[in-house]
This record gives structure tokens, C-alpha cells and sequence, in this order.
């Protein structure tokens, strides 16, 4: 039921379309590190598939940084390891890895020129001055800060600093490029512009990257796949649709958009072998939902389902009829209209809630708060996971 | 060996942090190991302190623990507080003015105060003394100049860490006292002060230290009713070398660590260094 | 004692201006700085500004008299005694800085970089030497340094030397004891203007292929220049007029322009002299101090 | 008087004195303060300056009010003070014992203040390097004791007499130091150590590795009861150094000051501090035992033997001295 | 044809019915504010009405928080008067004026508690301790931290901080409550949640607010009006609705909400007097546009269109039919999918890309990248904009 909305073909044979040679890769096993009290990665294994942009998503101290501190080398694991490209790399500095960070504040060199500090990589690996000025040029060229060599970091702004913090990165060609919140410091409309700069330089380059990000629209929209970690471990790993789709549990599913999470009671398993069906309050059909992670629960067992606002529809006197589906009819406690999207909230019954997010509402109208509305839910999109 | 050997070797990770201990040792030796000396000096029973040494013994402590030295460590500790208690109002008042003025004006007048520290103490003193003769005011030798001449180079100290923590204070927060209702002076009292207290400290700390210390610019300015200690000790060394000397120096230094322990409950002496200058 | 860390070391280059320190809020007090100006002005400005003054003037006993003459300077420049002594100051100062600089960095670079629990026993170490006065830390090298000290007792018994060597009363003695002075002053600036370079700076550069060495001598050095410069102006002006050590260390054999100062002001009652002198340490100092920071300017303005 | 105004709070006269500090203090408490207090009933308040010059330097940098009212110096100080009118003066009518001093030492104060002591540049040596009590300042050059001498800094004045007499060794003399600064150059290079301060060359004599060098009597008479050194005057002959007392023009005590230099000038006084800290009076005639009288400058004849050096000269070259030496010993 | 999708009563009548006199208001007549070189408020007039909640909306620098700060009384304008419920407030110092600022960081007093901090304006006010100490205990239930008021606001989440903040502010009862930027430093989440709260706890108490923010939809879902700024100066000042959907330029449009700003040729005026018809490239027929702010173009002159991406429809070969409206024919360019709405680029003609927002792409399907796709401009959703 995915639809094929992805723009990628499959990420390693993208790599060897880019003519890279597609032997590379990241390869965490085991790995755990701690600091003083608190453990901030456990115990981690991940597989990075060469050419593959991965996203690891997760909120505020979850290890994200860690884990790629560990893989640059910045940080030593206590145990575990890593392999770049087949090799073991766990004890090694960072100047002997092959990777290339992009860092959330940028970290240019202020005292060094744009063209210098893109050229610093270069000149470590003691290339030639005339085939550095070359590649330079090239790298900011494909950044679109071509001509800018001369300049000052501070000269530039926010995005173009993060733009040659990105040509210096590539321009050693690294076998893993990678990027701590690189988009953070940014304001929505450059943040927007720049994720699908990064991801189509990847793409062309395709070089393997790990994307560290606590904003789920980013990970969604940029990543191949996306490692959804908690409290130093990857919950979840799965391509976007599958992330936002089938969640595993609830914390993934609550991370990863809006959503509503419900609870319900098992009345039965599915017609299908991975469904069930669940009684909402309020509701005079059980609901039948996908069962996601675990076997089908027990019939009487409460059940959480998830129903994310967008699946859902809301029917007025007035409207349209809905798509099938089990209809609930409750009261309007609550219109936030953001323009493009209006949120509404139905109270359905003292323990439940519906968000429904209406689009345009502008053309579609919404009600007014304390009116009647019903909701429909669409057969097919509810997800039952384990509570 | 060629400088390619010498700095594959640097590369590699254990010789470079090797290097860097010794290096570190050897400097942390060449700081504590006069110290220590003085100490040890004071409680071995050698006028010529010899190795390995012959043993231990108080015997010059009995001589330290007198009027002689007594007096003139009060009076130390008389200038070095009077003197800091001048440096703490004064630079305190400036470091405000200075964390939160801008411009140009703000550069010079902080260059200004903490120009004392660039010139040789020595010159400053014969300098005041010059002074105080041309205008016929000598009787000012003594405790009255050594206060203000001291407090001269512990308005820097103050101005330093007092400015570290005016950093710390957000000037967002006087604005939100002034919004709720306060004074300028009451937002600045409930508001700012608090918050300034540990640089407060600390600087008059600092102030009173280099003030008990002081050599250069006493040199030309005690008084034969104020000898401070430091000067004293000098002189003492011109007649005589004895480690009653080193038993002194301990009782003054054990003072200012019970001084700076006792302060350091309430602030972290170390902040000064943290931040950018005042 | 003297010193502080008070010349301001490296800003960070590429931070903006805080609204507060934006123009636009005036300071609630801006008079508030007035008292220490005035303080400053009679115990240091005027005093001073009369000094240079007098030392073009002619002494008469204890009485300043007219008119207006070089002769002062004539007779010190003239002297070739004197001039060797400047010069030997000048050296000696510019060596305790390189010192001060060069062992400060190290100590700063592993307090401010270093996760070790070790660095709260450096710091202690670095702060203790400001608890004791100069005369009091020159005794411990006395110690130390005389014929039968420990120093002379380890060279003997590792055999490097057959008889002691005389320590006391070399201008070795005197660096080191100035050095040692002035020492956790280098630190605290090297300290600070470390901590105003961005630790991911460092890690970018390992991170592009540049080892520890590389790293610091591309990256840390050049950013911390303007705070070295600092420390080093600090250190070499403090030495220029350091008394107590080159006096006790010196043991009388070791002339700087500041035991001078004292014998022309005491000893041989030339207070003319004397203020010559002064100027003198006051134009080397002034003279070094702003032709190192215009160097640092330079090379901060370089980076835009 | 107002410098002097923590101390002379009610209770009877005070006498601020300023002098050297150490075993010289000790003495003058018990030997001159004491009995004068007794004699008087003016209390003696004693501080420890620094050397004479430095005494100097304070009464001539506050304009002959330095505070305290008589100054223990030296002959140097007064000449200087006598031209800088800010000693008082000091004759036979304020100071009626000055009229004992005989002529030499009378034209040395400069009628700015008072002899009270004659010190004499003594050689100190090893009684166990020398078999014999040396004879000349020659065995300081000797390959024998070279390594032991000690070489003073002329900023003290025993610097000032050791170069004049190595200065009359080899035909110089205050007009002609130049072989004087040779000798110092040459024995420079094998010296023990090149002190400021006489109390520097204690620890060689305490631990015996000095062998011979210049010193005064005064502390060389200490020593030589406490360590294994004795001392003796040269047949070349030697410079004595004048003890002086003058009182700043300023003093706020000025008649106890007279009263109390009269009282240090009188002949029991005299004898008594001579034979306590071991210098010469400066009343000659004086009854001394003879062991007494063998080391110190007790008779005129003694006193006449004995070089003064002119103040006049010392001062004007004290800087160039200084220098001299410093490139000497470089 | 604004739907009626406002909660809000008449700001003014809610003033009242909250109980307040309903007198307050902010006044500003020709502000104007230069710092140096730059000109930060420019010849602004305002009025805020008593009871409302107005929202500051802008770029960053355009003045917004200079404003504020003028109203607030920490900066004096250069020229021009503040009136704060009629009175004269310009040259008075910050601690005379009835107002009450939440500030971005919080500006918590740090050597205080939270029953310190809040208690603060009333201490200053020289209230009884008893009547302070109930008056804060009020404010902290209000903003949900009841029995707080021992612990330091270092302990507290931002989110905790920055209620403590809205609990100073409003014990005092201030006669104007400003907020700059009260959300900013907040995750998405949390900024979700604080916005209602903030909204409903004003019009509880029914305080005239100025509400400064670069944040779009804060501004909104928060605002009874908004004025949008630009270098100093409103460019327009409204309802959110009528911001939205009739900005009076391209400026305001691009400001506020995605858009697609497309520029056509106008063929005449239309049926309506405000209309007119707009020929794009690529299109058969002709667009109608409602015309905002000035009177309708010349035929043959180039027109801006702003076009929303949300209000456009997909169709593709195998989607049900779209709602009347002009259809243009194009190929897919891109597709971003963010999970509960998927933006795809169309490419009409070399000239004209469009934007389309597909809400719950996973439902609808999207169209893959390449492939054809037809996108209908419904009737009525077109404005023309001034260019
Ligand atoms: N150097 C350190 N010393 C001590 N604890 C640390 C250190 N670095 C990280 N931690 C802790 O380890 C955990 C994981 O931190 P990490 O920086 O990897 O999180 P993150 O996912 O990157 O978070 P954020 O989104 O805030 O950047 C946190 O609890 C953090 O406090
Ligand atoms: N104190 C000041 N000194 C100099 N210029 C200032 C000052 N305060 C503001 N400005 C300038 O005035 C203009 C408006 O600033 P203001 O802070 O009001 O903008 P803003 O809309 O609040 O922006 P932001 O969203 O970034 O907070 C800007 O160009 C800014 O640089
Ligand atoms: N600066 C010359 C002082 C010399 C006097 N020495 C006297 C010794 C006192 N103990
Ligand atoms: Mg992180
Ligand atoms: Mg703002």
C-alpha cells in the first residue's frame, strides 16, 4: 500500500551510476559508549549501505552526535566496531579515516580564505597546488559559490557558509561524508532550499552519507533510510514511507509527524492474517487496523491504535460523501488554522480526541468549534502497535 | 634525526602525548618546586638547608612567631584589605559602565585603567613619590599612599573578573526588572548585584592578594610606621639568611590560602580566567 | 607582585555584537566608571606624566628646577654601560616572554582542552604561586639555586659538572625567577583566548586529514595569535621593570634598568637619572606593547 | 612632627632613631637606648631602614623631614647632607662631646652631624688556610685562596674600600682606581661570589669555604667567636669607614636628638659601644684591653695610619664605581 | 468567501466580556527609530485595539522587536508618540509604563526561585507578602506549574521557563502584554502546545497583547490581526485570513505561507469589478484573478498571480475528476514527500513550475518524477497581486 512516491531508484545502484566504485560503507557492531554516568550509545549495530544516504533522527540526547563522533573518529568507542569500507577503524585517529564532516556551526577555518579552507583537506593529503586550485574551484562551483574564493567566512552568510562548509567536505571525496544538524542554524525557507541542494549533490556525487537531524520533516524528505534512535539505541530502521507509515511503537510513531494515538479495545483478528479489529469509544464499527511489530494482540486486549490526522476525514452536514470507512460523530473543540492546513479537533467521547487536519481549508471550509462533526476513517489506515 | 622521521614520530598518537607530559611535568616542577623548597626550608633545623637534609625541626619557627614579623603582616594585611575594598568599589563601578557601554569610548577608558599593569610598578612608585615631594605631601608615605597606589593595580584584577561576570548577566534581565516596575537602582540592586557577587569576590581576592604581595610599588612608599611585610622580608634579606625567613613567608602564604579557601565556599577563583576580557 | 590578564585577548571573530553592547540601550549609570578614572588619573596618570616631565628638568638636591634640558639623556646614552644594561634588560625581558608564552601555551592548551581529572591539580599548581610574593618565591630559588643547593647537588652527583657552578647572580637565575613569577599570568591568557577557539575548528581539521601537529600549528596557533601576543607583551612589560627578582637573583652582579632605577635613587641620589631611566622602560615597554598589538591587529583584521 | 604622630602620644619625649637592623639593633637597645632612657627619660623608639644611603635617600627625598630624627649613617651621608642643607648642624655648642673628636675625624662631619664609630676594613680569613695570620691583601690574588675570596658589590660601601685597597696595592689609589678594578677583574674570575650585602658572606664563613676576604671589624669580631675565622689588618694598611649621626633638618625632636648624640659621644658611652660591637671609637685615648686595642683603631697613632677616604670623591664617583665594577666581574 | 473558521468573538467584545475595562489600547503615530546608519522603524503608525491580539510578522531586522522595545519603553523613539490607553507614554522610562514583556530567552531572574521571579513585579509594586504570595500561587496554577515556586528556574524545562515568564508577565495585570519572540528558543512540539496555551490564557484574561514573531503560522493560528513588516514599515496590517489570501503584494504573499508567485498577461477585466483574466504560459484558457489593493491592470501588462500550492489540485490519468477551473498540462520535476503532505513540482512551461501540495500522499497516491501530470487551478483561489 506504499505508493511508489519516492523519487530514488535504490540507493546502491545509484551509487554505481555515479561511477563510484560502491564498495563502501559504514559498519557499526556492538558499539557502546559512555560518559561519566550517563550511556549515551548501547550497544548499537547499524549497516550503512555504500552510496546509501542514512538519516539518524532522535530527539535531544539520544547519542545521535555520538554515534557520529564515533564513526569520525572524534570519539573512541569503549567497545564495539567500525568499519569504513570493510576496514576496522575503531582505534584509529581522524585524520587517518576517510570521512568528511559538515558541522552544525559551520567550523570554518576563520582565519583561512573560502578557497583556503576548501583546499585544506587538499593540501593534508599534499596534492598538487595547481590540481588544488582545480578542485576548488570545482567543489565551489558545485556548491554555486563559484568565483568566491577570495572571501572571508565571515563575510558570508549563514547558508553560504554552510554551502562551503559542504565544498569542503566533498571536494576530498571522501568514502562517508558526514552531517551533524547541518540545517539547524538555518532559517525555514534556506533550511527547505538546502536540504534538496545537499541531497542532490549527494545523489550525484554518491558519496555514502549519515545525516544526524532531530527534525523529522528533514530525515523524511532527504534520507534513503532513517535510523530512528532513543536513549542511545536505533528503535527503529526503515525507509521514510516505512518510518511514517509502520511505525513500530508509539514513540517512533509520535516522533515522526502528527499523529493521533488512540486507545481501543481488541475485538478480534483481522480478515487479513496482520489485522485486527478494534472497538473505538464512541464508534458504532470496530475499526479494522494493521498490525505492526508484534503478533496480532488478544481479543479484549487494549489495543493503541494510530491515525494520523491527514488519513483522516472529517464529514459536515454539508460536505461531500467520505470514503469508507468507520465514521465517528463527536463536537468541535478546537480550530487552529494555519492557511494551507487547519487542524480540528473533534472530541468523540470523554477518552477520545481526533485530530483531523483539513487541507486548504480556505476552499474546503472547516466547522466552527462547538459544532457537530463526524469523522471518517478511511478503511486501511489505521495501525495497531504494541502498547 | 631528519625532520620526516622526527615528525612521522610526532604523528603518531602515543609520542605526541608523551611528549606533551614530560613537557608538562617539567613545567609544573619548575612552578611548585621553588615552593616547595620555602616550605620544606622552614621546618629543617639547617641555617644552610642541605642535602638530603638532616632532618626536621621548628627551631625557626619560634623566631617568626614574633612582634617583628607580626607587625608588619598586619599591617600587610591592613593595606591589602583597605586597598581591595578601594579596588572592589571602584572597579566594580567601572566594569558595569564598561560591560554594558559600546563604542569607542568604552576601548580607551578600558585600555585607560588597565594601563597601571603595563608599566613597570617600580617607575609608578617613584613616580607617586615625586609627586607627593613636589607637592610637600609626604606624610602621605605610608599607609594612605600604599592604600591607593595598591588599589591602582587591583582595579584590573576587578575589572576582570567583575567583567566576566557581568558577561553572565544577561542585560535582557535588567530590562525585564525595569519592565516589571523596577528603578534603574533597584533593578540594578535586586537584579544585577546578585548576580555579580562571585566576580565581586573574586576580584577583591585577587586585589587584596597582589596588594599583600606587593614589592615594586611599595618600594618607595613604606613608611618607617608602615613596612609591609614583602619589604620587610627584602630588607631582612639584605642583613641576614636565615630560615626564619621561609617560616614567615609559610605563615603569610598558609594566611591568604585560609583566606582564598575560606572564599572559594562561596566563589569559583577560577572564573576570572573564563570568557572573554571585561 | 604585579601582572594581570587584562589586555583583552582574541575575540572570537565572528561573533555579533550582543544587543547589549549594541548602541541604542545607553547604560543605566555611565557615570559609574568616573570614580576609578579620577583614582586612576592622580595615582597613575598625573604622577607619571610629571615624572617624564622631570626627567628633562635638572635636579637641585631634592628641588626640581628649570629650564628644559636633554643632559640626562645625554649622559645615559653617552654611557656605554648603560646602554649594554637596556640592552640586556630588553633581552632578558624578551626571553622570559618567549618562556612565559611558550610554557604557558602548554599548560593553557591541557586546561582548556584535556578531558583528564588531572586538571583541576595543574590548575591549583598554576594558581598557587600567586599566594606567595615575589621576595617569597625568590627565596625558594635561592635556595635552590646557591652552590650547594639542589640543583648544583644533582648536577654534581649526575656528574655533569665537578665543581657547583654559581647560579645566583646569573642572568639565567634572574629569567628563571622572573619566569616563574610571571608564569600563571601567560596561562590565564593563553587560557582564555584557547577558549575563544571553537574546539570543532580543531576537530575539522583532523577530521580533513591533518594530524595533532598540523592541526595545531595551522589551526590553534594562528587563532590564538592575537592571545600569545597578549601574554608575551604582558610578561616582557612586567620584566622590563621587575625588581625584586633581578635584585635578589641577581645578586648585585645582574643590572636591569629597574635595579638601576632604585641605585640612582638611592644609592648614588642621581633622581634625574633615575626618571630618565624610567622613561626609558616606559618608552621600550610602550614602544614593544603597541608594536605588537598593531602585528596582532594585523593579523586578526587579515581574516575580515 | 606630623609623620610622627602614632608615636609620641602623651608619655614623656620620644627619640625616633633609624639605623641598621640585625645584631647592630640588638646592641643598640642594650648598650646606647637603654641607659639613655634611664639617664633621660626619653624614650627611644628604634627602626630598622635600610643601609646609610638608603637613609639618606628618605631624608632627601622628603626634604629633610623623613620622619625619624637622628639617622645612624655613615661620614658619607653627612658631607652629603651638608650640602644639601638638610642635615642639621651639628657643633660643639648643640653637642658638647663633639669637641673630644679629634681634627681628623671633626673635618669628616661636615659639621652636619656627629662621629660615633670608626670601622675598619679588616681582612677576614681561615684560620685553617693560614698557619700564620696573612700579612697583605696580596693572598686574596694568591692561587691558593682566590677561589675564596669574596668580591662586594661597591653599592656597599665595603665594596668602595676593598677596590681602594686593591688600588693601593699596585700604586693607585681614590685618584687612580684603575688598577684597583683590574685586580677586582682578575680576582673575579676565581671568586666565591660577589655579595651586596656583608651579611652575605656569613654562610662561607659558616660552612668554611671562604678563605679570605674584606670586611668590617665590627661583624668580624661576632665571627670570629662563632665560626673558625679571624681577621687582621694588612701591613699595607687599610680605609675605615665613619659612623655617623645626623639629624634631618625636619627632625621634630631636634634637642633630645642633641642630647642624645651628646650622650653617644661621651666617653663611657664611647668605650662601651666599642667594646660591644667591636669598632673603634671615635674618641681616641679611650682605656682598652690591650687584645681589644690590637684589632680596632683605639689610639691616634692607630687613627692616623689609617686612610679616609675623601667623601667628596666617593660620592661624585660612586655611579662610575659602580659601573666599573659591574664590568669588572662581567 | 473567507469561511468562518475564526474562534474568536470580536476582539473588542471579548475584551469586555472578560471583565476589563476595556479602555486599553496601544497607539503609535509616525514612530521612527535610527540606530546609526540603518533606519529600524520608519513613520510607523499602529493601533491596537484594547482586548486584541496583534502579532508583529516580519523578516528578520525588519523593526519588529525595535517596536515592541519603544512600546515596552526601552528604547525612545526618535520622533512620533505612544499612547498607552491614551496616554502619552513616550518619554517615560520603562518601570512607569503598565506593560509586561515575555521575553525570547525567558530573562528568569537566575539567583531567584520561580515564586521569586514571579512575585518580582508585585514586590516592586509594594504588595502586601501575603497578597503577593497569593497572587503568585494564582499565576503559576493559570500557567499550569502550580506549587512551583521553591524550585530555581535553572531545574525547569524551556518550556516550564517560559510559562514562569507569561506567569510575570501576567500577575501584574499589565495594561499590555508583549511577547518577542516567546516561542523561538521552544521545539516544534512544544511551540505547538505553548501557542494555544499563551492564546487562551490572553483571552482569559482578555490583555491587549503585541505578539512579535518571524514565525508564520504562529502568527497564524495566534492573532486576532497581524501586521506584516518589511524594512522598518507595515505593508499590511489584518485578519490572518485576509493576510493569507489577500496579502496586498508579493512581499506579504511570499512572506506568509508557500506560494507559487507566477507571472501572466492580462487579457481583460473581469466579469467582477475586482477581477480580471490572466493568461498563463502552457494554459488554454485564461485565469481569473481576484485583483488586491490597487484597481485592476491594463490589459496586455504583465501580471503577478499568486497562486497557493494547496489550493491546486493534481490530476492525474487515473484520479478522480478535479473541481471546476483552469487545467494546465505539465511534467513532474520533483516530489518531496514530508509524510502527511507531499509537494510536486510541475513543470508547465519553461517559465512556469508550479507547486502543488498533495495532502495524505499515501491515500491519494502521488505521481512519480517525469511522469505527466495536469494541474487545475480551481475558480477563485487566484489573486493578482501589484507587481
Ligand atoms: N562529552 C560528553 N560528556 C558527558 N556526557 C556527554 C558528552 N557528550 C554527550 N554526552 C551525553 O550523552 C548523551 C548523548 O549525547 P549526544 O550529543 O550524542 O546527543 P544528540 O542525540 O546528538 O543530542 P542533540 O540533538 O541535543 O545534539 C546525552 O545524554 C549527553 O548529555
Ligand atoms: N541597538 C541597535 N543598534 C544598532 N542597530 C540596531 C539596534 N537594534 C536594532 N538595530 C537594527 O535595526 C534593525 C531592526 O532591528 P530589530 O531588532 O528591531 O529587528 P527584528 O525585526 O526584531 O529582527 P529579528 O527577527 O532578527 O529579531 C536591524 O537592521 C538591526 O540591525
Ligand atoms: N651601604 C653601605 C652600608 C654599610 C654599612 N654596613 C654596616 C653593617 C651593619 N651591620
Ligand atoms: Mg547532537
Ligand atoms: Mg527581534
Amino acid at each position: 500500500m506504499i505508493a511508489p512516491t519516492r523519487t530514488s531508484a535504490e540507493p546502491s545502484a545509484r551509487a554505481s551510476e555515479a561511477g563510484t566504485s560502491g564498495g563502501f560503507g559504514v559498519v557499526l557492531r556492538g558499539i557502546r559508549k559512555q560518559f561519566r554516568a550517563a550511556v549515551a550509545v548501547d550497544d548499537l549495530d547499524l549497516d550503512v549501505r555504500p552510496g546509501e544516504f542514512l538519516t539518524l533522527l532522535g530527539p535531544s540526547g539520544c547519542g545521535k552526535t555520538t554515534t557520529l563522533n564515533m564513526i569520525a573518529g572524534f570519539l573512541t568507542p569503549d567497545r564495539g566496531r567500525i568499519l569504513l569500507d570493510g576496514q576496522d577503524v575503531s582505534r584509529q585517529p581522524p585524520d587517518r579515516r576517510d570521512t568528511a564532516m559538515v558541522f552544525q556551526q559551520y567550523a570554518l577555518f576563520p582565519h583561512l580564505t573560502v578557497g583556503q579552507n576548501v583546499g585544506y583537506g587538499l593540501r593534508m593529503r599534499r596534492r598538487r597546488p595547481e590540481e588544488i586550485r582545480t578542485l576548488v574551484a570545482d567543489a565551489l562551483q558545485r556548491v554555486g559559490l563559484a568565483g568566491r574564493e577570495g572571501d572571508a567566512p565571515g563575510q558570508l552568510s549563514g547558508g553560504q557558509q554552510q554551502r562551503v562548509a559542504l565544498a569542503r567536505a566533498i571536494v576530498v571525496r571522501p568514502k562517508v561524508l558526514l552531517f551533524d544538524e547541518p540545517l539547524s542554524n538555518l532559517d525555514l525557507k534556506l533550511r527547505e532550499q538546502l536540504r534538496l541542494e545537499i541531497k542532490h549533490l549527494q545523489r550525484e556525487l554518491g558519496i555514502t552519507s549519515v545525516f544526524v537531524t532531530h527534525d523529522q520533516t528533514e530525515a523524511l524528505v532527504m534520507s534513503d533510510r532513517i535510523a530512528v534512535m532513543r536513549a542511545g539505541r536505533i528503535e527503529q530502521l526503515g525507509a521514510p514511507e516505512q518510518i511514517y507509515h509502520d511505525p513500530v511503537n508509539s514513540f517512533v510513531a509520535g516522533f515522526v509527524g502528527q499523529s493521533n494515538l488512540v486507545t481501543g479495545t481488541c475485538t478480534g483478528a483481522g480478515p487479513e492474517p496482520t489485522e485486527c479489529t478494534v472497538r473505538l469509544p464512541g464508534a458504532a464499527h470496530p475499526v479494522r487496523a494493521r498490525v505492526v511489530g508484534a503478533g496480532p494482540p488478544e481479543p479484549g486486549a487494549s489495543v493503541q491504535l494510530l491515525l494520523r490526522p491527514e488519513a483522516l476525514r472529517l464529514v459536515g452536514p454539508t460536505d461531500p460523501p467520505a470514503p469508507a470507512g468507520v465514521t465517528l460523530d463527536g463536537r468541535v473543540t478546537e480550530v487552529v488554522n494555519e492557511g494551507s492546513v487547519a487542524t480540528v479537533v473533534v472530541r468523540v467521547a470523554e477518552s477520545l480526541r481526533l485530530r483531523v487536519a483539513v487541507p486548504d481549508p480556505a476552499s474546503r471550509g472547516i466547522p466552527a468549534p462547538g459544532g457537530e462533526a463526524s469523522v471518517v476513517i478511511p478503511s486501511g489506515i489505521a495501525r495497531a502497535l504494541p502498547s | 634525526m631528519n625532520t620526516r622521521v622526527l615528525r612521522a614520530a610526532l604523528r603518531h598518537r602515543g609520542t605526541w602525548i608523551i611528549l606533551r607530559g614530560v613537557l608538562l611535568v617539567l613545567i609544573l616542577a619548575f612552578i611548585a618546586v621553588p615552593m616547595l623548597m620555602v616550605v620544606w626550608t622552614s621546618i629543617q633545623p639547617d641555617t644552610y638547608p642541605a642535602f638530603p637534609p638532616s632532618g626536621l625541626s621548628l627551631r625557626w619557627w619560634s623566631a617568626a612567631l614574633t612582634r617583628e614579623w607580626l607587625l608588619p603582616m598586619a599591617l600587610s594585611a591592613q593595606v591589602a584589605l583597605g586597598s581591595a575594598v578601594c579596588a572592589l568599589v571602584l572597579g566594580s563601578a567601572a566594569a558595569y559602565t564598561l560591560a554594558r557601554g559600546a563604542g569607542r569610548g568604552r576601548r580607551f577608558l578600558e585600555g585607560f585603567l588597565a594601563a597601571p599593569l603595563l608599566l613597570p610598578e617600580i617607575v609608578i612608585s617613584l613616580a607617586v613619590v615625586q609627586l607627593v615631594s613636589v607637592l610637600d605631601a609626604r606624610r602621605l608615605i605610608g599607609p594612605v599612599l600604599l592604600v591607593a597606589t595598591h588599589a591602582l593595580i587591583g582595579i584590573p584584577f576587578v575589572l576582570r573578573t567583575v567583567g566576566v561576570s557581568l558577561l553572565g548577566v544577561n542585560p535582557v534581565w535588567e530590562r525585564a526588572a525595569r519592565d516589571l516596575g523596577a528603578s534603574a537602582w533597584r533593578a540594578f540592586y535586586t537584579v544585577t548585584l546578585p548576580l555579580m557577587r562571585s566576580g565581586m569576590f573574586a576580584g577583591a581576592l585577587f586585589a587584596f592578594i597582589v596588594s599583600f604581595n606587593n614589592v615594586e610599588l611599595s618600594l618607595f612608599l613604606t613608611s618607617r610606621d608602615a613596612n609591609t611585610l614583602p619589604i620587610r622580608l627584602l630588607q631582612y634579606m639584605e642583613y641576614q639568611y636565615s630560615p626564619t625567613l621561609a617560616c614567615v613567608a609559610v605563615t603569610s602564604v598558609v594566611g591568604i590560602c585560609a583566606i582564598a579557601g575560606a572564599a572559594s565556599r562561596f566563589v569559583r577563583l577560577t572564573d576570572f580566567i573564563h570568557g572573554e576580557s571585561t | 607582585m604585579t601582572a594581570s590578564t587584562a589586555i583583552s585577548p582574541a575575540r572570537s571573530p565572528s561573533r555579533p555584537p550582543t544587543t547589549a553592547t549594541r548602541p541604542g540601550f545607553r547604560p543605566a549609570f555611565p557615570w559609574l566608571a568616573l570614580p576609578a578614572t579620577v583614582w586612576v588619573l592622580a595615582t597613575f596618570a598625573i604622577p607619571t606624566a610629571i615624572l617624564l616631565a622631570s626627567s628633562v628638568l635638572t635636579y637641585d638636591g631634592a628641588t626640581l628646577t628649570g629650564p628644559l634640558t636633554a643632559a640626562n639623556y645625554a649622559e645615559l646614552f653617552g654611557n656605554g654601560y648603560f646602554r649594554s644594561v637596556l640592552w640586556e634588560t630588553v633581552w632578558m625581558s624578551g626571553t622570559v616572554g618567549c618562556v612565559c608564552m611558550t610554557a604557558g601555551l602548554s599548560v593553557a592548551h591541557f586546561l582548556v582542552r584535556s578531558a583528564s581529572r588531572l586538571r583541576t591539580l595543574v590548575l591549583l599548581i598554576v594558581i598557587s604561586p600567586l599566594v606567595s610574593s615575589v621576595v617569597v618565591r625568590t627565596y625558594g630559588w635561592l635556595v635552590l639555586l646557591q652552590d650547594d643547593g639542589l640543583v648544583n647537588k644533582a648536577l654534581l652527583a649526575a656528574g655533569l659538572i665537578d665543581s657547583p657552578v654559581p647560579l645566583i647572580g646569573s642572568r639565567f637565575a634572574v629569567i628563571l625567577g622572573l619566569a616563574h613569577v610571571l608564569l600563571p599570568f601567560a596561562v590565564f591568557t593563553a587560557m582564555s583566548s584557547l577558549q575563544s577557539v571553537d574546539p570543532r575548528l580543531e576537530l575539522a581539521s583532523r577530521d580533513l586529514g591533518a594530524g595533532p601537529v598540523t592541526t595545531f600549528h595551522r589551526i590553534t596557533l594562528p587563532l590564538i595569535r592575537p592571545g600569545l601576543i597578549a601574554g608575551f607583551t604582558l610578561t616582557f612589560a612586567i620584566s622590563l621593570g621587575a625588581y625584586a627578582s633581578a635584585a635578589v637573583l641577581g645578586g648585585g652582579r645582574v643590572q636591569t634598568l629597574a635595579t638601576l632605577v632604585r641605585d640612582r635613587m638611592v644609592v648614588s641620589l642621581e633622581w634625574g637619572q633615575a626618571a630618565a631611566i624610567s622613561v626609558v622602560i616606559l618608552a621600550v615597554g610602550a614602544v614593544t606593547v603597541s608594536a605588537l598589538l598593531v602585528i596582532g591587529r594585523r593579523s586578526r583584521g587579515r581574516r575580515g | 612632627a606630623c609623620t610622627s604622630t602614632s608615636v609620641d602620644d602623651g608619655e614623656g619625649d620620644v627619640l625616633l632613631v633609624e639605623g641598621y637592623g640585625a645584631e647592630y639593633q640588638q646592641l643598640f637597645e642594650e648598650t646606647i637606648a637603654k641607659p639613655f632612657t634611664e639617664k633621660t627619660g626619653i624614650r627611644i623608639q628604634y627602626t630598622a631602614g635600610g643601609s646609610a644611603s638608603e637613609q639618606y635617600a628618605a631624608i632627601r627625598a622628603s626634604k629633610g623631614n623623613p620622619g625619624f630624627d637622628v639617622a645612624v649613617m655613615t661620614s658619607m651621608e653627612l658631607y652629603q647632607g651638608g650640602i644639601d642643607k638638610l642635615l642639621a648642624e651639628v657643633t660643639p655648642e648643640q653637642v658638647p662631646n663633639l669637641a673630644n673628636l679629634p681634627p681628623k675625624l671633626r673635618e669628616h662631619t661636615y659639621r652636619a652631624g656627629a662621629i660615633q664609630e670608626v670601622q675598619q676594613v679588616v681582612l677576614m680569613y681561615d684560620r685553617k688556610a693560614f698557619a700564620q695570620p696573612p700579612t697583605s691583601w696580596n693572598v686574596m690574588w694568591e692561587p691558593r685562596y682566590r677561589s675564596g675570596t669574596l668580591v662586594f658589590n661597591p653599592a656597599n660601601v665595603l665594596g668602595v674600600y676593598a677596590m681602594l685597597n686593591a688600588a693601593e696595592l699596585d700604586g693607585g689609589g681614590i685618584d687612580d682606581t684603575a688598577p684597583g678594578f683590574s685586580r677586582i677583574a682578575e680576582l673575579a674570575k676565581h671568586a666565591l661570589a660577589t655579595p651586596q650585602a656583608s651579611a652575605e658572606a656569613v654562610p662561607f664563613m659558616q660552612k668554611g669555604t671562604a678563605t679570605a676576604f674584606p670586611y668590617f671589624d665590627g661583624r668580624a669580631a661576632i665571627y670570629a667567636r662563632t665560626t673558625n675565622y679571624d681577621y687582621t689588618v694588612p701591613r699595607e694598611g687599610t680605609y675605615a669607614l665613619l659612623g655617623a649621626l645626623g639629624i634631618p633638618v625636619g627632625a621634630a625632636h631636634k634637642e633630645a636628638a642633641y642630647s642624645f648624640v651628646d650622650y653617644w659621644l661621651s666617653a663611657d658611652v664611647q668605650r662601651r659601644w666599642a667594646l660591644a660591637y667591636n669598632v673603634g671609637p671615635a674618641i681616641t685615648g679611650l682605656d682598652f684591653p690591650a687584645e681589644f686595642a690590637a684589632k680596632h683603631i683605639t689610639t691616634p697613632e692607630q687613627l692616623e695610619r689609617t686612610r679616609i677616604a675623601d667623601a667628596a670623591k666617593v660620592m661624585r664617583n660612586r655611579t662610575a664605581w659602580g659601573q666599573q665594577w659591574a664590568e669588572a666581574v662581567r
